[in-house]
Protein backbone atom coordinates (compact mmCIF):
# COMPACT_ATOMS: atom_id res chain seq x y z
CA UNK A 1 0.00 0.00 0.00
CA UNK A 2 1.02 3.90 -0.48
CA UNK A 3 0.63 6.09 2.01
CA UNK A 4 -0.27 9.48 2.50
CA UNK A 5 0.59 11.46 5.30
CA UNK A 6 -1.26 15.29 5.79
CA UNK A 7 0.40 17.86 8.08
CA UNK A 8 -0.79 20.67 10.21
CA UNK A 9 -3.01 23.29 8.29
CA UNK A 10 -3.12 20.63 5.60
CA UNK A 11 -4.44 17.50 8.20
CA UNK A 12 -6.89 19.88 9.72
CA UNK A 13 -8.62 20.70 6.46
CA UNK A 14 -8.84 17.65 4.98
CA UNK A 15 -9.83 15.98 8.21
CA UNK A 16 -7.68 13.05 7.81
CA UNK A 17 -3.66 12.64 8.90
CA UNK A 18 -3.29 9.41 6.49
CA UNK A 19 -4.40 7.12 3.85
CA UNK A 20 -3.67 4.00 2.18
CA UNK A 21 -3.89 3.84 -1.27
CA UNK A 22 -3.55 0.69 -3.57
CA UNK A 23 -1.57 1.01 -6.38
CA UNK A 24 -1.16 -1.27 -9.23
CA UNK A 25 2.16 0.02 -10.94
CA UNK A 26 3.97 3.48 -10.40
CA UNK A 27 1.81 6.59 -10.88
CA UNK A 28 2.98 10.08 -11.33
CA UNK A 29 2.40 12.14 -7.81
CA UNK A 30 -0.09 14.22 -9.45
CA UNK A 31 -2.18 11.25 -10.32
CA UNK A 32 -1.21 9.76 -7.17
CA UNK A 33 -2.72 13.28 -5.24
CA UNK A 34 -5.87 13.32 -7.58
CA UNK A 35 -6.74 9.33 -6.84
CA UNK A 36 -6.19 10.11 -3.03
CA UNK A 37 -8.23 13.03 -2.84
CA UNK A 38 -11.34 11.10 -4.18
CA UNK A 39 -10.68 8.46 -2.32
CA UNK A 40 -10.43 10.46 0.97
CA UNK A 41 -13.22 12.66 -0.31
CA UNK A 42 -11.29 15.83 0.09
CA UNK A 43 -11.51 18.43 -2.36
CA UNK A 44 -8.32 18.19 -4.20
CA UNK A 45 -7.05 21.96 -4.00
CA UNK A 46 -6.74 21.19 -0.24
CA UNK A 47 -3.56 18.95 -1.25
CA UNK A 48 -3.18 20.18 -3.80
CA UNK A 49 -1.94 23.64 -4.44
CA UNK A 50 1.16 26.24 -4.86
CA UNK A 51 2.03 26.96 -1.40
CA UNK A 52 2.42 22.97 -0.65
CA UNK A 53 5.61 20.84 -1.05
CA UNK A 54 5.34 16.90 -1.40
CA UNK A 55 7.94 14.56 -0.01
CA UNK A 56 8.51 10.96 -1.39
CA UNK A 57 9.90 8.83 1.67
CA UNK A 58 11.36 12.15 2.83
CA UNK A 59 13.02 13.93 -0.02
CA UNK A 60 11.20 16.66 -1.30
CA UNK A 61 9.62 15.85 -4.75
CA UNK A 62 8.25 17.13 -7.74
CA UNK A 63 4.63 16.79 -9.14
CA UNK A 64 5.59 14.74 -12.26
CA UNK A 65 7.92 12.10 -9.81
CA UNK A 66 6.74 8.51 -9.57
CA UNK A 67 5.06 7.08 -6.71
CA UNK A 68 5.34 3.40 -6.13
CA UNK A 69 3.41 0.88 -4.67
CA UNK A 70 4.88 1.08 -0.92
CA UNK A 71 5.85 4.46 -0.76
CA UNK A 72 5.17 7.32 1.93
CA UNK A 73 3.85 10.60 0.44
CA UNK A 74 3.95 13.82 3.04
CA UNK A 75 2.19 16.90 1.87
CA UNK A 76 3.81 19.65 3.59
CA UNK A 77 2.44 22.73 3.86
CA UNK A 78 4.97 25.95 4.21
CA UNK A 79 7.36 24.91 7.31
CA UNK A 80 7.13 27.52 9.93
CA UNK A 81 9.67 26.06 12.77
CA UNK A 82 12.32 27.33 14.45
CA UNK A 83 10.45 30.07 16.66
CA UNK B 1 23.49 14.61 16.33
CA UNK B 2 20.11 16.53 15.86
CA UNK B 3 17.56 15.73 18.34
CA UNK B 4 13.64 16.23 18.58
CA UNK B 5 12.09 16.47 21.52
CA UNK B 6 8.45 17.06 23.95
CA UNK B 7 11.21 17.96 27.13
CA UNK B 8 12.78 21.32 27.36
CA UNK B 9 16.37 21.64 26.79
CA UNK B 10 19.23 22.78 29.28
CA UNK B 11 21.55 24.73 27.30
CA UNK B 12 24.37 25.31 29.03
CA UNK B 13 24.18 21.37 29.47
CA UNK B 14 24.16 20.71 25.85
CA UNK B 15 27.33 23.53 25.62
CA UNK B 16 29.13 21.21 27.74
CA UNK B 17 28.13 18.05 26.37
CA UNK B 18 29.84 19.77 22.92
CA UNK B 19 32.80 21.27 23.92
CA UNK B 20 33.72 18.34 26.55
CA UNK B 21 37.55 17.38 26.32
CA UNK B 22 37.60 19.75 23.24
CA UNK B 23 40.96 21.80 23.67
CA UNK B 24 40.72 23.48 20.22
CA UNK B 25 37.55 25.70 21.05
CA UNK B 26 37.89 29.16 21.56
CA UNK B 27 34.29 30.83 21.04
CA UNK B 28 30.53 28.83 21.48
CA UNK B 29 27.43 30.53 19.50
CA UNK B 30 24.76 29.46 20.43
CA UNK B 31 20.49 30.58 19.56
CA UNK B 32 18.02 29.88 21.40
CA UNK B 33 14.53 30.17 19.85
CA UNK B 34 11.41 31.17 22.89
CA UNK B 35 7.87 31.12 22.07
CA UNK B 36 6.80 34.68 22.12
CA UNK B 37 4.01 36.29 24.35
CA UNK B 38 2.59 38.36 21.35
CA UNK B 39 1.85 37.72 17.67
CA UNK B 40 -0.10 40.04 15.31
CA UNK B 41 -0.92 42.09 17.51
CA UNK B 42 -2.62 39.43 19.91
CA UNK B 43 -1.13 37.62 23.06
CA UNK B 44 -0.23 34.50 22.76
CA UNK B 45 -0.86 31.90 25.62
CA UNK B 46 0.68 28.31 23.91
CA UNK B 47 1.90 27.39 20.32
CA UNK B 48 1.90 23.78 19.11
CA UNK B 49 4.72 22.40 17.18
CA UNK B 50 3.67 19.22 14.94
CA UNK B 51 6.63 17.94 12.66
CA UNK B 52 6.90 14.62 10.64
CA UNK B 53 9.25 12.93 12.55
CA UNK B 54 10.90 10.47 10.04
CA UNK B 55 11.93 13.50 7.65
CA UNK B 56 12.55 16.42 10.54
CA UNK B 57 15.27 14.56 12.51
CA UNK B 58 16.63 13.49 8.91
CA UNK B 59 16.75 17.12 7.75
CA UNK B 60 18.03 18.35 11.29
CA UNK B 61 21.25 15.73 11.00
CA UNK B 62 21.50 16.75 7.35
CA UNK B 63 21.56 20.66 7.98
CA UNK B 64 24.20 19.95 11.03
CA UNK B 65 26.54 17.95 8.42
CA UNK B 66 26.00 20.30 5.58
CA UNK B 67 27.10 23.55 8.41
CA UNK B 68 30.01 21.40 9.29
CA UNK B 69 31.05 21.02 5.34
CA UNK B 70 30.13 25.00 4.69
CA UNK B 71 31.89 26.80 7.69
CA UNK B 72 35.31 26.67 9.20
CA UNK B 73 33.50 25.10 12.88
CA UNK B 74 34.25 22.16 14.83
CA UNK B 75 31.08 21.10 15.83
CA UNK B 76 27.47 21.89 16.05
CA UNK B 77 24.05 20.78 17.31
CA UNK B 78 20.43 21.39 16.50
CA UNK B 79 17.53 20.61 19.44
CA UNK B 80 14.06 21.13 18.61
CA UNK B 81 11.11 20.64 20.71
CA UNK B 82 7.54 19.89 19.45
CA UNK B 83 4.16 19.49 21.14
CA UNK B 84 2.73 22.07 23.81
CA UNK B 85 5.05 24.86 24.55
CA UNK B 86 3.53 27.84 26.75
CA UNK B 87 4.77 31.51 26.24
CA UNK B 88 7.81 32.13 27.40
CA UNK B 89 9.38 28.28 27.02
CA UNK B 90 12.08 27.12 24.91
CA UNK B 91 11.41 26.07 21.18
CA UNK B 92 15.22 25.62 19.69
CA UNK B 93 18.85 25.16 20.32
CA UNK B 94 21.08 25.53 18.12
CA UNK B 95 25.02 25.20 19.43
CA UNK B 96 28.30 26.11 17.42
CA UNK B 97 31.99 25.53 17.98
CA UNK B 98 34.62 26.72 16.83
CA UNK B 99 38.23 28.03 16.77
CA UNK B 100 37.52 31.53 15.70
CA UNK B 101 34.15 32.98 16.09
CA UNK B 102 33.40 34.51 12.91
CA UNK B 103 32.72 31.22 11.39
CA UNK B 104 30.77 30.09 14.32
CA UNK B 105 28.68 32.95 14.08
CA UNK B 106 27.92 32.24 10.47
CA UNK B 107 26.94 28.70 10.61
CA UNK B 108 24.52 29.58 13.63
CA UNK B 109 22.54 32.04 11.48
CA UNK B 110 23.05 29.86 8.14
CA UNK B 111 21.29 26.91 10.71
CA UNK B 112 18.22 28.55 12.15
CA UNK B 113 17.56 30.24 8.48
CA UNK B 114 17.72 26.93 6.68
CA UNK B 115 15.77 25.30 9.52
CA UNK B 116 12.76 27.87 9.29
CA UNK B 117 12.94 26.90 5.19
CA UNK B 118 13.92 22.79 4.97
CA UNK B 119 12.79 21.28 8.32
CA UNK B 120 9.51 19.92 8.71
CA UNK B 121 7.81 21.87 11.56
CA UNK B 122 5.00 23.34 11.74
CA UNK B 123 3.64 26.24 14.52
CA UNK B 124 0.13 26.86 15.56
CA UNK B 125 -0.33 29.73 17.48
CA UNK B 126 -3.06 29.75 20.25
CA UNK B 127 -4.31 33.24 20.86
CA UNK B 128 -7.92 34.14 23.39
CA UNK B 129 -9.30 34.88 19.86
CA UNK B 130 -8.83 31.41 18.50
CA UNK B 131 -5.69 29.62 17.07
CA UNK B 132 -4.07 29.37 13.73
CA UNK B 133 -0.69 27.27 11.75
CA UNK B 134 1.92 29.98 10.44
CA UNK B 135 2.85 30.09 7.10
CA UNK B 136 4.99 32.51 6.74
CA UNK B 137 8.75 32.44 7.91
CA UNK B 138 9.66 35.74 10.03
CA UNK C 1 24.61 45.75 33.29
CA UNK C 2 27.97 44.98 32.21
CA UNK C 3 30.61 42.82 34.73
CA UNK C 4 33.92 42.54 35.26
CA UNK C 5 34.54 39.09 37.65
CA UNK C 6 36.98 36.69 38.55
CA UNK C 7 34.51 33.43 39.14
CA UNK C 8 33.08 31.47 36.51
CA UNK C 9 29.55 32.38 35.15
CA UNK C 10 26.40 30.40 34.17
CA UNK C 11 25.04 31.17 30.64
CA UNK C 12 21.65 29.53 31.53
CA UNK C 13 21.28 31.34 34.81
CA UNK C 14 22.44 34.67 33.14
CA UNK C 15 20.06 34.16 29.87
CA UNK C 16 17.86 33.30 32.31
CA UNK C 17 17.99 36.58 34.42
CA UNK C 18 17.82 38.84 31.20
CA UNK C 19 14.75 37.21 29.56
CA UNK C 20 12.79 36.70 32.91
CA UNK C 21 9.11 38.09 32.62
CA UNK C 22 9.98 39.79 29.28
CA UNK C 23 7.18 38.14 26.63
CA UNK C 24 8.70 39.96 23.87
CA UNK C 25 11.89 37.68 23.74
CA UNK C 26 11.70 35.68 20.34
CA UNK C 27 15.24 34.91 20.30
CA UNK C 28 18.44 34.86 22.53
CA UNK C 29 22.03 34.96 20.67
CA UNK C 30 24.95 33.94 22.81
CA UNK C 31 29.05 33.95 22.51
CA UNK C 32 31.04 32.48 24.95
CA UNK C 33 34.70 32.70 24.89
CA UNK C 34 36.74 30.00 25.72
CA UNK C 35 40.63 29.79 26.65
CA UNK C 36 41.69 27.82 23.93
CA UNK C 37 44.69 24.68 24.67
CA UNK C 38 46.38 26.34 21.87
CA UNK C 39 48.60 29.15 20.49
CA UNK C 40 51.06 29.85 17.85
CA UNK C 41 51.29 25.75 17.66
CA UNK C 42 52.12 25.90 21.13
CA UNK C 43 49.93 23.87 24.44
CA UNK C 44 48.50 26.37 26.57
CA UNK C 45 48.38 25.65 30.31
CA UNK C 46 46.37 28.61 31.37
CA UNK C 47 45.56 32.46 30.44
CA UNK C 48 46.05 35.62 32.54
CA UNK C 49 43.63 38.54 32.13
CA UNK C 50 44.64 41.60 33.78
CA UNK C 51 42.79 45.19 33.04
CA UNK C 52 41.76 48.45 33.86
CA UNK C 53 38.93 47.95 36.17
CA UNK C 54 37.79 51.68 36.41
CA UNK C 55 37.70 52.09 32.63
CA UNK C 56 36.79 48.47 31.72
CA UNK C 57 33.61 48.06 33.08
CA UNK C 58 32.86 51.52 32.06
CA UNK C 59 33.32 50.52 28.54
CA UNK C 60 31.82 47.27 29.02
CA UNK C 61 28.68 49.33 29.84
CA UNK C 62 29.16 51.94 26.70
CA UNK C 63 29.09 48.74 24.66
CA UNK C 64 25.86 47.72 26.05
CA UNK C 65 23.93 51.00 25.70
CA UNK C 66 25.49 51.55 22.29
CA UNK C 67 23.87 47.77 20.95
CA UNK C 68 20.87 48.98 22.68
CA UNK C 69 20.93 52.00 20.21
CA UNK C 70 22.50 50.61 17.08
CA UNK C 71 20.26 46.89 17.17
CA UNK C 72 16.72 46.42 17.15
CA UNK C 73 17.65 44.46 20.07
CA UNK C 74 15.68 43.70 23.56
CA UNK C 75 18.67 43.36 25.82
CA UNK C 76 22.51 42.72 26.32
CA UNK C 77 24.71 41.41 28.84
CA UNK C 78 28.88 41.24 28.80
CA UNK C 79 30.44 39.62 31.51
CA UNK C 80 34.27 39.29 31.51
CA UNK C 81 36.51 37.18 33.33
CA UNK C 82 39.89 38.36 34.86
CA UNK C 83 42.76 37.05 36.78
CA UNK C 84 43.72 33.41 35.89
CA UNK C 85 41.64 30.98 33.61
CA UNK C 86 43.06 27.40 32.52
CA UNK C 87 42.81 26.50 29.26
CA UNK C 88 38.79 24.92 28.39
CA UNK C 89 37.41 27.67 30.60
CA UNK C 90 35.05 30.18 30.31
CA UNK C 91 36.55 33.83 29.32
CA UNK C 92 33.63 35.92 28.40
CA UNK C 93 29.88 35.92 27.65
CA UNK C 94 27.98 38.15 25.47
CA UNK C 95 23.53 37.67 25.87
CA UNK C 96 21.73 39.66 23.09
CA UNK C 97 17.66 38.65 23.15
CA UNK C 98 16.19 40.70 20.48
CA UNK C 99 11.97 40.30 19.09
CA UNK C 100 13.54 38.58 15.54
CA UNK C 101 16.79 36.99 15.56
CA UNK C 102 18.54 38.73 12.80
CA UNK C 103 19.39 41.94 14.89
CA UNK C 104 20.29 39.41 17.82
CA UNK C 105 22.68 38.02 15.75
CA UNK C 106 24.16 41.16 14.58
CA UNK C 107 24.62 42.67 17.54
CA UNK C 108 26.42 39.35 19.39
CA UNK C 109 29.03 40.03 17.17
CA UNK C 110 29.57 43.39 16.92
CA UNK C 111 29.73 43.22 21.17
CA UNK C 112 32.66 40.67 20.51
CA UNK C 113 34.63 42.77 18.28
CA UNK C 114 34.16 46.30 19.61
CA UNK C 115 35.40 44.33 23.12
CA UNK C 116 38.16 43.29 21.67
CA UNK C 117 38.94 46.77 20.33
CA UNK C 118 37.89 48.68 22.81
CA UNK C 119 38.00 47.51 26.44
CA UNK C 120 40.94 47.34 28.71
CA UNK C 121 41.58 44.33 29.33
CA UNK C 122 44.94 42.24 28.62
CA UNK C 123 45.87 38.68 27.82
CA UNK C 124 48.99 36.74 28.79
CA UNK C 125 48.96 33.21 26.99
CA UNK C 126 50.87 30.74 29.69
CA UNK C 127 53.10 27.82 27.93
CA UNK C 128 55.07 24.71 28.90
CA UNK C 129 57.78 26.92 27.09
CA UNK C 130 57.22 30.62 28.76
CA UNK C 131 54.55 33.35 28.61
CA UNK C 132 53.50 36.43 26.66
CA UNK C 133 51.29 38.63 26.12
CA UNK C 134 48.80 38.77 23.49
CA UNK C 135 48.84 41.74 21.38
CA UNK C 136 47.06 41.01 18.28
CA UNK C 137 43.41 40.98 17.18
CA UNK C 138 42.39 37.48 16.13
CA UNK D 1 49.30 64.33 42.33
CA UNK D 2 48.83 63.57 38.59
CA UNK D 3 48.87 59.14 38.81
CA UNK D 4 50.41 57.74 35.76
CA UNK D 5 49.18 53.30 35.66
CA UNK D 6 51.37 51.07 33.31
CA UNK D 7 48.93 47.47 32.39
CA UNK D 8 50.26 44.02 31.11
CA UNK D 9 53.11 44.46 28.94
CA UNK D 10 54.22 47.95 29.53
CA UNK D 11 53.71 47.18 33.25
CA UNK D 12 56.33 44.56 33.15
CA UNK D 13 58.69 46.32 30.71
CA UNK D 14 58.84 49.37 32.88
CA UNK D 15 58.92 46.73 36.45
CA UNK D 16 56.47 49.39 37.84
CA UNK D 17 52.12 49.63 37.73
CA UNK D 18 51.67 53.13 39.53
CA UNK D 19 53.96 56.29 39.72
CA UNK D 20 52.79 59.61 41.19
CA UNK D 21 53.74 63.04 39.66
CA UNK D 22 53.30 66.23 41.72
CA UNK D 23 52.36 68.47 38.35
CA UNK D 24 52.61 72.85 39.36
CA UNK D 25 50.50 73.11 36.32
CA UNK D 26 48.71 71.05 33.27
CA UNK D 27 51.01 69.78 31.11
CA UNK D 28 50.59 68.31 27.72
CA UNK D 29 50.49 64.69 27.79
CA UNK D 30 53.40 64.34 25.88
CA UNK D 31 55.97 65.82 28.22
CA UNK D 32 53.71 64.06 31.28
CA UNK D 33 54.70 61.16 29.88
CA UNK D 34 58.28 62.41 29.38
CA UNK D 35 58.64 64.02 32.85
CA UNK D 36 57.35 60.38 34.47
CA UNK D 37 59.85 58.47 32.48
CA UNK D 38 62.65 60.28 34.22
CA UNK D 39 61.01 60.23 37.58
CA UNK D 40 60.40 56.64 37.21
CA UNK D 41 63.74 55.33 35.72
CA UNK D 42 62.32 53.76 32.37
CA UNK D 43 63.29 54.35 28.76
CA UNK D 44 60.86 57.00 27.24
CA UNK D 45 59.82 54.58 24.21
CA UNK D 46 58.43 52.11 26.83
CA UNK D 47 55.52 54.14 27.64
CA UNK D 48 55.63 56.51 24.95
CA UNK D 49 55.38 54.71 21.09
CA UNK D 50 52.90 54.09 17.95
CA UNK D 51 51.25 50.76 19.64
CA UNK D 52 49.86 52.29 22.80
CA UNK D 53 46.62 54.04 23.69
CA UNK D 54 46.30 56.81 26.51
CA UNK D 55 43.41 57.64 28.82
CA UNK D 56 43.06 60.44 30.98
CA UNK D 57 40.81 59.37 33.48
CA UNK D 58 39.48 57.03 31.89
CA UNK D 59 38.88 58.49 28.33
CA UNK D 60 41.23 57.82 25.57
CA UNK D 61 42.77 61.04 24.71
CA UNK D 62 45.61 61.90 22.20
CA UNK D 63 49.31 63.48 23.32
CA UNK D 64 48.33 66.66 23.07
CA UNK D 65 45.78 66.48 25.81
CA UNK D 66 46.34 68.33 28.90
CA UNK D 67 47.19 66.32 32.08
CA UNK D 68 46.02 68.16 35.44
CA UNK D 69 47.97 67.94 39.03
CA UNK D 70 45.08 65.23 39.69
CA UNK D 71 44.82 63.55 36.41
CA UNK D 72 45.40 59.35 36.02
CA UNK D 73 46.98 58.74 33.09
CA UNK D 74 47.23 54.98 31.97
CA UNK D 75 49.15 53.77 29.49
CA UNK D 76 47.33 51.37 27.20
CA UNK D 77 48.86 48.22 25.69
CA UNK D 78 47.26 46.90 22.40
CA UNK D 79 44.28 45.15 23.77
CA UNK D 80 43.26 41.41 24.05
CA UNK D 81 40.13 40.96 25.97
CA UNK D 82 37.25 38.49 24.90
CA UNK D 83 38.64 35.38 23.78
Amino acid sequence: MARLRLFAAVREKAGVDALDVALAEPLPLRDFLTLASEKAGVALPVIMNNSLLYAINGNVRGLDSPVGPSDEVAVLPPMSGGV
Amino acid sequence: MARIQKEDFDAAVEIRRLTANDYRVGGIVTFIGVARGESRGEDIVRLEFECYPEMAEKELNRLEEEARVRFDILNCLVIHRVGEIPAGANIVLIVVTSVHRAQAFDACEWLIDELKKRVPIWKKEYAHSGAWWVEDHP
